[in-house]
């Protein structure tokens, strides 16, 4: 059922920033194809776009729902009540436990790819210090100490973990993609598939090669 | 030599073979082998004549075409044998039946993908109530990591290092409040803005240290939030003091 | 008001990812405060978290809701119903929505049916070089890499990702639409064939055997 207010609903669900009432009211009335009251082509009014959320809200009050659409600065959006917050930070956190930063995937592939190495050399190839990261990385269990170095100060050294393999989904430190491999399919150039066309004729103009190497 | 014509595109090979097959009704189990690897090589000999770059693969496929249609013309061996004389197209004719299924498959997928695009998910998580969401680990709020995101990590970690050696860096007098002034002035006129908007006027690689450490510092004293929407994708400063706050934001 | 239906409701609705009934209970059961049924502290069985997705949905197909909690990719998660695709369309037009070249399905399709696959055999099925779109497809994270082929040269080997079928809308790899097999195209054709034609013994003799080796 097409009504006002589950378009709104839908509208303010599906944005990825808040709306607001002239913007919700723009894109209910745009010229092609707007929304009709009963058949009438009568233009929905700010107003009755604010009804029809105060209407929404209503509605979820009563049923108990755990989420409203609130007003902030920006416009109107969806949220969780605060009183689900424990709920709702324990998925995050759940999430958050498994998840590796640009900066901290980085470092793991060096390690990866030349363990065993040292934390100078690390920051030798990244250009930062990387103690940070090294030591969230030794928290999730992705890489472990595996010695000290011969050089200077006898730093310690790193390598990866069973945690690591298990994480990427390897049998063992020889399924992991050697760069040349990535080279292959990096080697591309930029061009995507974007448009159907662009990308047939960039393919046929291309010349595989395959049995090249 | 890139020429734009619109002749009827193949994926490949077995894609314009299909294209014969279905043009002219032929029984795929019974390909007309002469007919066929005329029609195909008069398509090469077109794209040819229009200067285009004829992929490999059309090449090897004439050539199987061409010895399948020998192997057709010699006479039949001793009839005993028959049974067991596999027919020289056969090979061709399972290759053509896979293909096919997967390209009817893929209109299946386009079908898919069409009625999926459909349906839309939640886009807006910002004041969702969560409690103890530890800021810190805001920049460990990333998407699932793959091998492959592994390595193409690897690929830039040296990329950039390799940058570094090349450039002489100027050492210039930049402090990290000027930085932190300029951003939370920027902050004020456009209340979200991306990295890379926000570096592209930035040349020296010292400056942009400097202006990071500045961000990085806004982000601890939460003046501001950095989100990504996907991973490697772009980050976002956005602004997290209030109205009433700005002008004291400059006092830092 | 804390039930157990408006914490799968917050929870489901706070996440931007499809969540498990796997991880939907040890969210509830986390030991760390988790949640009790009158002061009771029966574990919620993944069937109970099933039975409260239902009721909701029921719920919100009552209240002519817009959306619905649905199952995608492993999981559950809250999505607009298609018609109202007209209404949030219009929010998103600037950035149309991008379409898979031809191409590209092709090679996706080859890789959901045959997954773990090489690239070398996903270019003997296609005919043709596949490295550019092998590329576009791990960029768009649809295809990932699950690790080496025990083959000569030892090739890293693909499959689909939780992506993929969230892109595609399917509830699992299961879900994938049944390929016609060989024997079935060659026997479709064939039944064709003699609806049209009056084959001769001696003609028929000349059609290839299927498994014909």
């Amino acid at each position: 059922m097409e009504n006002l207010k589950s378009i709104i609903e839908a509208i303010i669900f599906a944005s990825d920033v808040p709306l607001s009432l002239k913007q919700l009211k723009e894109i209910i009335n745009e010229p092609n194809k707007p929304f009709t009251k009963n058949g009438d082509q009568t233009k929905i009014s700010e107003q009755d776009i604010k009804n029809a959320i105060d209407e929404l809200n209503r509605e979820y009050t009563e049923r108990g729902s755990a989420f409203r659409i609130i007003e902030i600065a920006e416009g109107y959006q969806f949220a969780t009540l605060p009183e689900f917050a424990r709920w709702v930070g324990k998925l995050f956190k759940e999430r958050t436990k498994k998840k590796l930063s640009q900066p901290a995937l980085e470092t793991l592939a060096i390690i990866a790819y030349k363990q065993p190495i040292s934390k100078p050399e690390i920051e030798a190839i990244r250009g930062v210090n990387v103690d940070h990261i090294i030591k969230t990385l030794l928290e999730k269990k992705l890489i472990t100490i595996v010695g000290r170095a011969d050089t200077l100060g006898r730093p310690l050294l790193y390598g990866t973990t069973k945690e690591f393999l298990k994480y990427f989904g390897l049998k063992s430190l020889s399924e992991l993609p050697k760069p040349t491999e990535i080279e292959e399919i990096m080697q591309e150039d930029d061009e995507k598939i974007n448009s159907y066309i662009e990308v047939t004729e960039d393919e046929r103009e291309k010349i595989p090669k395959k049995n090249g190497k | 030599m890139k020429y734009k014509v619109k002749l009827p595109y193949f994926e490949g090979p077995l894609d314009l073979l299909l294209f014969f097959i279905k043009r002219d009704e032929l029984n795929i189990y019974d390909i007309p082998i002469a007919k066929i690897t005329k029609d195909f090589l008069e398509y090469i000999q077109l794209m040819q004549m229009l200067d285009l770059e004829i992929a490999s693969e059309f090449i090897v496929m004439a050539s199987t075409l061409m010895q399948i249609k020998a192997k057709m013309l010699l006479p039949k061996p001793n009839v005993e044998n028959e049974e067991e004389e596999e027919d020289p197209r056969a090979e061709l004719v399972k290759q053509l039946l896979e293909y096919k299924k997967f390209k009817e498959l893929a209109g299946e997928f386009e079908k898919m993908e069409d009625e999926a695009s459909k349906i839309y998910y939640r886009g807006y998580f910002k004041h969702d109530a969560r409690d103890y969401y530890d800021e810190n680990e805001t920049y460990e709020f990333l998407k699932d990591v793959s091998l492959f995101d592994l390595l193409t990590a690897f690929k830039k970690a040296f990329e950039n290092a390799s940058e570094k050696e090349v450039h002489e860096i100027e050492v210039q007098n930049y402090k990290v409040e000027d930085e932190i002034e300029n951003i939370i002035n920027r902050l004020k006129i456009k209340s979200r803005f991306s990295f890379s908007e926000f570096f592209e006027e930035y040349h020296e690689k010292i400056r942009i240290i400097v202006a990071f450490l500045a961000i990085l510092e806004l982000a601890r004293l939460k003046k501001i939030k950095i989100s990504q929407q996907d991973t490697f994708g772009e980050i976002f400063i956005e602004r997290a003091f209030e109205e009433q706050e700005r002008y004291a934001a400059n006092a830092i």
